[in-house]
């Protein structure tokens, strides 16, 4: 065996173990090992730091038996999101570890928990289509699971609604993916470059993964499901599983290889709505969980206004990948900092303390893009590549930017004085606990400054301009809020928002109904029975008359006289 | 005779000798009559197995049984029938299992185990049939064998259903009949073969010859439950439970199924339906057929008459498939959903059938929680509805992306998007019974419960349906390998020259 | 009351006349009449008939009458089977029911049991002259039979004992002795000739004598038994009597 | 010639007769007599095939053969028809020489 | 003793003289009746054989009785359908006489009419070796007149088993079925009496070379087709079959419409497609198809609504016997080979499987005491053989493959499709959809144990009611698997099927 060879298997062996070990551990959760299984929990993202810091870029193992034909990898894109995930997966299994103590439904958080982690994981690594899309769907719907996992009547709700919007997305991807496998003749990733893309496959993508990242009209699930999910789950939500919508356009429509007109106004135009309307309907929220929804659903338009921006033409694609990937970095970080810091807080049995404030003020005017913090290189580098592209576009950085920024200072504010105003019910305090924010404030304020891919960017947040620029819409957020906090404060939110969110739900429900049986088949059976009746006396009778000597008589002779004539 | 000709004797007579004895077995000898079921079933897969080596090595099975001149019984072993051979072989073991866990204390079971027996050989039959008389020799003797199982339960529903049942089969048999004696009579012997009779023929005969492809496809179209010949399906779920598994999943809409397969692949031959242009018409079918089953699903709330329009829209991805045949990759996904569906559908029903027998479940509406009591059961029916709605790594959805790929190859959008319809109908019905199930609160004492001990339910009923889940994600995820339903239906559209 | 006698009308006329379907029945028999009777008009009558071929081989027939000749020798499988039609008929007959006759019957006046005495031997002989007659005339088996059978129901009519007095099993053998012998004959023709009811040639009228005489026994009690109308009362089975059913009853 | 054709056509005629009267009477005993009626025509005719003038050559003794044994013939399916009809009437209670009921005959009931 | 060889063609009056002698006997003694009886089936039976054995060596035979050459004398003679029609009658007829000894056996059994049903065991059996003495002499008779004669003789021997059972119903019934004889006799002699005013011959082989232009020889056809529609009870004119056979005891409707009708059916055909062959025209033809058709889809449509299964089966036989008329207008695609074969197999595989229905039928009367088909559940536990027999003899009638009613319907449907008649075709195909409804219809009812149904209540059954039935059954649907055989037997000493089947055994 010569060392390349065995190198490939080492290779194989550890990216199989990057999804394996999730996959195992969940298996042996539904085993009477359950116990120690879920021990070792957090050591199921492990074979994942494994992989990023072993396996080289561009190794491609073949596993042909597998599937149809599986081929996994680690590029440079891969690596960086498994990084960023696995982190954050990591840090989800500890603070996981500590919600199943006293939980009933143990076995089925833990197995939905690893298998979507396995989903998340397999997803990145795989470098071909079927691969993709049979991680995307294990993630999916076992994010289902976690989803429900309270059982109440809300979430109950909550998992309709995204299990309606997934399945949605998975047929959309379904078909995307068969168009896009037969134009390229081949379900290699890398093939799918020089394919033309038709603009049908175009809205199947976006819609596919457009539901992961809940971009407009398929946002409906996001909102309930942060919002009435164990918050470790809601945290890998929106933290982990929505980055696996962001790559998936990137697999497949890859920037800079793909470039299509249409296709960007779609998603510019839906990622703009999606970045105002989820502010405005955040801001009418009053469950912390939902208002970080609303967040990352503003937050998503964004991401997905850059990557319609890349879609534009060759060159926009090569400057927009990056910075797509920058800010999904960016964001996941910051918003699953908030998810820790918000669990911390309802876990406490005491209030919130000016310390802990301050720290959840960080990532969340991170988000905002104050200056200083990831969220200010991340607008940085959108807004250069805005204006980068010119005319029509340059108006984004002016106008648009600004207002969604002042926007997420407001939600954010917002957030932050719910979760202030919240009566806290936890009793315990944790040791493990109160090390993972802590661990994820850290990584979000310096890992984008410490990402030589980022220096870039950072370098240009920091200029004199740009850090006002990007500091007046936070100003102008925070004194919004404070002037709007004070109109409305005892002012009861209708929750017609709320309503018109199960607009899914609703049609579905209505088409059920439509559909009912309506029992045609008996009166029809019944019609025919009743047919049969009335003939049957007529039956009897006809053939009573032919058994008249009268009636044979005459068929006898009249056949006698028949066959005389035929035969003469 | 040669060996090659003894074992496909051997084949049938390894469930037709047993299932005869059994008829004579007293109804208490219940070791016995298990034990010769279980013999004769693994004899069967071990027989079968032998012949799918031999037809991969070349080897040709073949015997011929003239009766009159131009008629002849023929028998076959083709990578085709050997497909089909070997899903119910495998499928009847399985059910023989289950069955006998099912029935277990119930009257009547020789009765039903020599009818059961007796049904598998002619599936198998069927699968051997090397031309369409022996073909219809067999379809027929199909639809003797399982009306006593149908109407086992001799109630008035069934007795309704198994008439309903009788009508429907025998229609189709008759025109089936008539068809196959009208392409006698104009193109000689019927003998299958991979190219379809000679192109010739279509000049001289060419509506001749399209009617009696639409009469035939009517005839095989009923066991297959095309749209407006499925009535019987929804009402034959009166049987008991591995009568259903039966009835969808190994023999007789299967034999619907692989029937539309022979016509089109090996008496008519692709070239040959091309010219005609008739099969826009099949696929047609097969899309109504494939939307209607899905929507009537939807509005079920019996879950074995949900289960049963399931199969009435599934069935029909096969004549989907196969109505592409240009395009062999519509033609490897109509194949191999085949297999597919069986593996999928019976366990549904075994599952379907564990509720009513443990619990008395069945109605969904009466499965809010039911996961938590049966937690095997219900894993097992997951499964099988995600690779019905065709979530990967099932087999479910192996075999609609090959159709999905083959429909574009054909430049035929619509395949697509009925794909895409039909996995959303799909879902609209298997997910709320998912959902209930593990997620749902239990309301009220279960209507019936059966059966209280170890395991949730009797291990022979639990067992079957865990294997065949098994089967059901495995053979998706090794679906690339060398064995695999996938690589036979590979290596038979190779034969094909497709 | 109105009704009724619109009934009685409705009687009354269709009494008198034919109603439509008889008058279409009468149609349709008369057009088959006109169209038989003008084919049997433009029948040609030239054609030769058989009577050629009979007279060419009556000398090897054994007989001298013709009609017997092609009745008993050349056509005599035919006359075989019409003698077991006659059996049959009174085989059918017994098994319909028992006779009404064996009962005596009373009030026979003495003018009836003169003339009947009188009537019988000598129909007898009659009856013997026609079998006799019957080689070389008009006559034979089934003509002498039919005396035979006038004089058996003259017997049954009045009160006299003679018919009545045969055994069953007696009157069996008397059935069946004209076809049985009949079947031997042509059974041992056929071991001698080779050939079923080829008489060898010079016994052959001496055979159909016998089988005529036979015959006519037999046709005579048939048509006697015909006559009585069921199987003779003694006949039937004595197996009804309480004990030995309730005996069978116990088998099982 | 004329011999003959007479014969046949008073053979026919009693055929017709014969059927008109099986078909249109519902008593047994003259449907009875009917078919006797008829066959008496029949033989009427295959006798009068036998039939030569004087002279003109041998009498045909095949069709008297055959006339014999068709006589024998009705004579047998006469004697068993009439036993039938006698059972029937023991047997059904039924007034065999009974009034016409609806242009049905007796034996109709049966069915 | 030359006459006792092999190839001597006297073979072929024992299956006449035998049943003949072995009924005067059944008449004559009083004990070992049964014995009689079953010997004279196994001689005939072994008989036929011989005479299958001599037809395949040497081919069709001619034996002159009393050794007078036709026109004068009377031919026996054998053929290959009529060999067929005579192994049908022996098969048949030997299994009838062992299910007659069962049967009676049953009846005597019951102690309050055992005289009256050993009185009815006794007639039975002088009567029934008759009638087979009479059938046989039908097939093989070559001689109008002599066929009459024959025709006669079943007749009466019909009309008296009909009435055996002296339920007044039966009586009536055969009452009805002795007139309608008659009346068919008459025309038929009618027919007769014009061919030979027409001919002068009464041998069939010397009519067929006779030239046939005479208007007489038409008449006499269309006579003696008609007398023998009548006796077959084509479907105006079959009014008569249902309540006979029905009412009659089980033996003798087994006989009834298994053998009898096929009698005079044969003569009909062999008359149209042998002697007369050159007089038909095509419009002929299509009436009896027309009526054929009209048979299949009346008397099945009747049979579906009846309430009694022996009537059910009686009206099937109606129905059944149109598709031996439907196969008519089908001759004249090439020659007449298709025609022999499709009728001599429907013939055949009916006369088993009818045979074996009521064998069926008989039996549950026996066990149930009646037959209503609503009533018939749960005799499955009593009597399984039985209900196995009826499956497969419905089967055979529905034209299931492998029956000898498949290859017949086949061997239809394809001469319909070759000579582009498709709507003969379509009449097969709706028949067999409605027989499938009115077999099923009792077979459901029998598939059905209620709930707490004790098969111990009643009598064991026989064997001898049983087997005879199943075997019948087996025989009629391995038909189908055998089925070069008997085409085998057919074409020989037929040129125009001998080219057919030139090939020889496969």
């Amino acid at each position: 065996m010569t060392p390349t060879a065995i190198q490939t298997i080492l290779h194989a062996l550890t990216l199989s173990l990057v999804t394996g070990t999730p996959l195992l551990l969940a298996a042996l959760c539904c085993t009477p090992l359950q116990k120690a299984a879920a021990r070792f929990l957090p050591c199921a993202a492990m074979p994942a730091f494994l992989a990023i810091f072993t396996t080289p870029i561009n190794v491609v193992v073949e596993v042909p038996w597998f599937f149809m034909g599986s081929r996994m990898g680690l590029d440079e894109t891969g690596r960086i999101f498994l990084c960023l995930t696995s982190f954050i997966w990591f840090l989800a299994s500890f603070s996981s570890h500590n919600l199943l103590r006293k939980d009933k439904g143990k076995t089925h958080y833990l197995v939905f928990f690893l298998t979507a982690m396995a989903g998340n994981f397999g997803l990145i690594l795989a470098r071909d289509m079927l691969g993709y899309y049979l991680f995307f769907a294990v993630m999916s719907f076992a994010a289902y699971g976690l989803v429900i996992h309270k059982r109440t009547a809300d979430a109950a709700k909550a998992g309709r609604i995204y299990l309606t919007l997934v399945m949605i997305g998975e047929v959309a991807l379904f078909t995307a993916l068969i168009i896009l496998a037969h134009n390229s003749g081949s379900l290699a990733l890398e093939d799918i470059a020089g394919v033309s893309h038709h603009p049908l496959t175009l809205i199947l993508l976006f819609i596919g993964f457009g539901v992961k990242i809940g971009a407009l009209p398929f946002h409906g699930w996001m909102v309930p499901a942060y919002q009435s999910a164990p918050i470790p789950a809601a945290t890998v939500l929106a933290g982990a599983m929505v980055n696996a919508g962001i790559l998936g356009w990137l697999r497949f429509l890859p920037l800079g290889q793909t470039s299509s007109s249409q296709g960007a106004l779609l998603f510019v135009v839906a990622g703009a709505l999606a970045a105002l309307y989820g502010v405005i309907i955040g801001l009418s929220r009053k469950k912390a969980g939902a208002i970080l929804g609303c967040s990352s659903i503003s937050q998503m338009g964004l991401m997905t206004v850059i990557f319609g921006l890349g879609l534009l033409d060759y060159n926009a694609g090569i400057s927009a990948a990056p910075i797509l990937i920058l800010y999904a970095v960016h964001h996941s970080l910051a918003k699953s900092t908030l998810f820790f810091g918000y669990e911390l807080i309802e876990r406490q049995s005491k209030p919130l303390s000016h310390l802990q404030m301050a720290a959840i003020l960080l990532p969340a005017l991170a988000l905002a893009g104050l200056p200083f913090t990831s969220g200010a290189i991340a607008k940085t580098a959108f807004k250069e590549l805005a204006v980068n592209l010119g005319e029509p576009w340059y108006g984004l950085s002016v106008f648009f930017l600004p207002i969604t920024a002042m926007g997420t200072t407001m939600l954010m504010l917002h957030f932050i004085s719910i979760l202030r105003h919240s009566k806290s019910t936890g009793t315990s305090k944790n040791a493990e606990h109160s090390v993972i924010f802590p661990i994820s404030l850290i990584a979000t304020l310096t890992i984008i400054w410490l990402w030589p891919a980022a220096r870039h960017s950072a370098s240009h947040s920091l200029a004199a301009t740009t850090l006002l620029q990007a500091l007046w819409p936070v100003i102008g957020g925070c004194l919004l809020f404070l002037s709007w906090q004070r109109i409305s404060f005892n002012k009861k939110v209708p929750v017609g928002v709320q309503e018109k969110q199960t607009g899914f739900e609703a049609l579905l429900i209505t088409a059920t109904k439509l559909m009912q049986e309506k029992k045609w088949q008996k009166p029809q059976s019944g019609r025919l029975h009743s047919y049969r009746h009335r003939l049957i006396p007529h039956l009897r009778r006809t053939e009573k008359i032919m058994g008249r000597w009268k009636v044979v008589g005459l068929s006898y002779l009249a056949l006698c006289l028949y066959l005389l004539f035929l035969l003469l | 005779m040669n060996w090659g000709q003894w074992l496909l004797v051997s084949i049938l007579l390894s469930s037709f000798i047993p299932g005869i004895i059994i008829f004579g077995v007293p109804e208490e000898k219940h070791r016995l009559r298990t034990g010769l079921n279980l013999c004769g079933s693994i004899l069967k897969i071990v027989l079968i197995l032998a012949m799918d080596t031999g037809i991969y090595f070349g080897h040709n099975f073949e015997i011929r049984l003239p009766l009159i001149p131009g008629v002849e019984l023929l028998l076959n072993g083709d990578p085709l029938s050997a497909l089909f051979a070997t899903l119910s072989s495998v499928l009847w073991l399985l059910t023989t299992i289950y069955a006998v866990g099912y029935l277990e204390g119930s009257p009547n079971r020789s009765h039903f185990f020599g009818y059961f027996s007796l049904c598998v050989t002619v599936t198998i039959g069927i699968a051997l049939a090397g031309n369409l008389i022996t073909f219809l020799l067999f379809y027929e003797m199909l639809t003797l064998t399982t009306y006593p199982l149908i109407i086992h339960r001799g109630t008035e529903k069934s007795l309704h259903a198994g008439r309903n049942y009788l009508i429907y089969a025998f229609s189709g048999g008759a025109v089936f009949l008539f068809a196959v004696v009208a392409l006698q009579t104009i193109i000689g012997p019927t003998d299958f073969a991979t190219t379809g009779f000679p192109s010739s023929f279509i000049d001289t005969h060419a509506t001749v010859l399209a009617v009696i492809f639409v009469l035939l496809i009517i005839g095989v179209g009923v066991k297959a439950a095309l749209v407006p010949l499925h009535g019987w399906l929804p009402q034959a779920m009166v049987a008991p439970a591995p009568v259903s598994a039966l009835l969808h999943a190994v023999a007789v809409v299967k034999a619907g199924a692989f029937g539309i397969i022979r016509i089109v692949l090996d008496v008519y031959g692709a070239q040959n339906l091309l010219l005609l242009g008739v099969l826009p018409l099949l696929g047609g079918i097969a899309s109504i057929t494939i939307l209607y089953g899905s929507i009537r699903a939807l509005q079920q709330d019996d879950l074995k008459r949900r289960l049963a329009f399931s199969t009435i829209s599934q069935v029909s991805y096969i004549a989907l498939g196969i109505s592409l045949v240009d395009q062999p990759l519509a033609v490897i996904g109509g194949l191999v959903h085949l297999v597919h569906q069986g593996l999928m559908k019976i366990t549904l029903f075994f599952c379907a059938g564990n509720l009513a027998e443990t619990l008395g479940i069945h109605r969904i509406s009466e499965m809010d929680g039911v996961a938590r009591r049966m937690p095997f059961t219900m894993a097992a029916f997951s499964i099988g509805a995600l690779g019905m709605i065709g979530i990967p790594p099932t087999v479910g959805f192996v075999s609609k992306w090959y159709l999905g790929l083959g429909g574009l190859a054909a430049g035929n959008w619509w395949v697509v998007l009925i794909l895409a319809v039909s996995s959303l109908l799909n879902a609209c019905y298997f997910l709320p019974i998912l959902t209930r199930s593990w997620f749902g609160k239990q309301q009220g004492p279960w209507p019936e419960e059966l059966y209280v001990g170890r395991f949730e339910t009797r291990l022979m009923l639990l067992t079957p349906p865990l294997v065949t889940a098994f089967i059901v994600i495995a053979a998706g995820a090794v679906a690339n390998a060398q064995i695999s339903p996938l690589a036979w239906v590979r290596f038979i559209v190779r034969k094909y020259g497709l | 009351m109105k009704t009724e006698e619109k009934i009685l009308r409705q009687a009354q006329n269709r009494n008198k006349r034919l109603d439509a379907f008889q008058r279409l029945l009468l149609f349709l028999i008369i057009c088959l009449i006109t169209a038989l009777g003008t084919i049997i008009w433009i029948i040609p009558d030239d054609t030769p008939g058989l009577a050629d071929a009979v007279v060419s081989m009556q000398e090897h027939s054994g007989v001298e009458s013709s009609v017997t000749a092609v009745l008993l020798n050349f056509r005599g499988y035919d006359t075989l089977l019409e003698v077991m039609v006659l059996l049959l008929a009174v085989i059918g007959a017994w098994s319909l029911a028992k006779a009404p006759f064996p009962r005596q019957v009373t009030n026979t006046s003495p003018v009836q049991m003169g003339v009947v005495r009188l009537l019988v031997p000598l129909m007898f002989l009659v009856a013997a002259y026609l079998v006799w007659q019957g080689s070389h005339l008009a006559g034979g088996a089934f003509q002498g039979g039919a005396i035979l059978g006038a004089a058996g129901v003259l017997l049954l009519v009045t009160d006299l004992p003679c018919l009545r007095a045969i055994p069953a099993q007696l009157l069996r053998i008397g059935l069946v002795l004209g076809p049985l012998l009949f079947v031997g004959v042509a059974l041992f023709c056929l071991f001698f000739t080779g050939n079923l009811l080829g008489y060898p040639e010079e016994t052959a009228g001496w055979l159909i004598l016998l089988i005529e005489i036979a015959c006519a026994i037999s046709i005579g009690l048939t048509l006697s038994s015909l006559f009585a109308g069921g199987h003779p009362e003694y006949e039937r089975p004595q197996s009804n009597n309480p004990t030995e059913s309730s005996g069978n009853g116990e088998k099982p | 010639m004329i011999t003959t054709l007479l014969y046949s056509m008073t053979g026919l005629l009693l055929f017709a007769m014969g059927f008109f009267t099986l078909i249109v009477h519902s008593h047994p005993l003259r449907k009875i007599l009917a078919v006797n009626v008829m066959s008496t025509g029949v033989f009427l005719i295959l006798v009068a095939t036998a039939y030569k003038p004087l002279g003109m050559g041998q009498i045909d003794p095949v069709p008297h053969a055959m006339v014999l044994t068709g006589i024998v013939v009705s004579v047998s399916v006469t004697a068993l028809a009439l036993l039938l009809a006698c059972r029937v009437q023991e047997t059904s209670n039924l007034d065999l020489p009974g009034r016409k009921k609806q242009g049905r005959i007796p034996e109709e009931s049966g069915q | 003793m030359t006459s006792l060889q092999l190839t001597s063609p006297s073979w072929m009056i024992i299956p006449v003289i035998l049943p003949l002698i072995a009924g005067l006997l059944s008449f004559l003694l009083n004990r070992g009746i049964f014995a009689i009886a079953l010997t004279a089936a196994l001689a005939n039976l072994l008989a036929v054989s011989i005479l299958t054995c001599q037809l395949l060596s040497y081919g069709p035979m001619r034996c002159h009785m009393g050794g007078w050459q036709p026109p004068l004398g009377i031919t026996l003679r054998t053929d290959g359908p009529a060999l067929l029609m005579l192994l049908m009658t022996a098969v048949t007829g030997l299994a009838i006489t062992l299910y007659a000894r069962g049967y009676f056996s049953y009846r005597i059994l019951d102690p309050k009419r055992a005289s009256q049903h050993q009185h009815q065991q006794r007639y039975f059996w002088p009567l029934w070796l008759l009638l087979l003495a009479g059938l046989n002499g039908l097939f093989l008779s070559s001689d109008i007149f002599n066929l009459y004669v024959t025709l006669e003789l079943i007749a009466i021997a019909a009309a008296s088993l009909a009435a055996l059972s002296g339920k007044p119903a039966s009586q009536l019934a055969s009452f009805r079925y002795l007139l309608v004889n008659l009346l068919g006799s008459i025309t038929f002699l009618l027919g007769v009496v014009f061919l030979y005013k027409s001919c002068r011959v009464l041998d069939l082989d010397l009519l067929h070379n006779v030239p046939m232009n005479k208007p007489g020889i038409s008449a006499a056809l269309a006579l003696m087709s008609v007398g023998l529609l009548l006796k077959t009870a084509l479907v105006p004119l079959h009014f008569w079959l249902p309540p006979a056979h029905a009412n009659a005891l089980a033996p003798v409707s087994i006989i009834l419409s298994a053998l009898v009708v096929k009698g005079s059916f044969y003569l009909l055909f062999r008359l149209w497609f042998e002697v007369f062959a050159q007089l038909i025209t095509t419009p002929a033809l299509n009436v009896m198809g027309t009526l054929g058709a009209v048979a299949i889809l009346w008397g099945a449509i009747q049979a579906m609504r009846q309430h009694r299964l022996k009537l059910m089966i009686a009206y099937s036989t109606v129905s059944q016997l149109g598709y031996l008329f439907i196969a008519f207008p089908l001759a004249r695609i090439d020659g007449s080979t298709q025609v022999w074969s499709i009728v001599i197999f429907m013939a055949m595989a009916h006369a088993c499987a009818k045979s074996a229905m009521f064998m069926v039928a008989g039996t549950v009367f026996l066990h149930l005491g009646h037959d209503r088909i609503n009533d018939l559940t749960g005799i499955r536990a009593n009597l399984p053989i039985t209900v196995l027999a009826y499956g497969i003899a419905g089967v055979s009638l529905m034209g299931l493959p492998p029956s000898g009613g498949f290859i017949a319907k086949w061997l239809l449907l394809s001469s319909a499709l070759a000579s582009s008649q498709w709507w003969w075709a379509l009449v097969v195909i709706i028949g067999s959809l409605l027989a499938m409804t009115y077999v099923f219809r009792v077979m459901s009812r029998f598939f059905v144990i209620p709930e707490g149904y004790s098969s111990a209540k009643s009598t064991p059954p026989s064997p001898l009611l049983e087997w005879p039935a199943l075997v019948l059954a087996m025989i009629s649907l391995f038909l189908g698997l055998a089925a070069s055989w008997p085409l085998y037997i057919l074409s020989t000493g037929n040129p125009a099927l001998a080219q057919v089947f030139s090939g020889g055994l496969p």
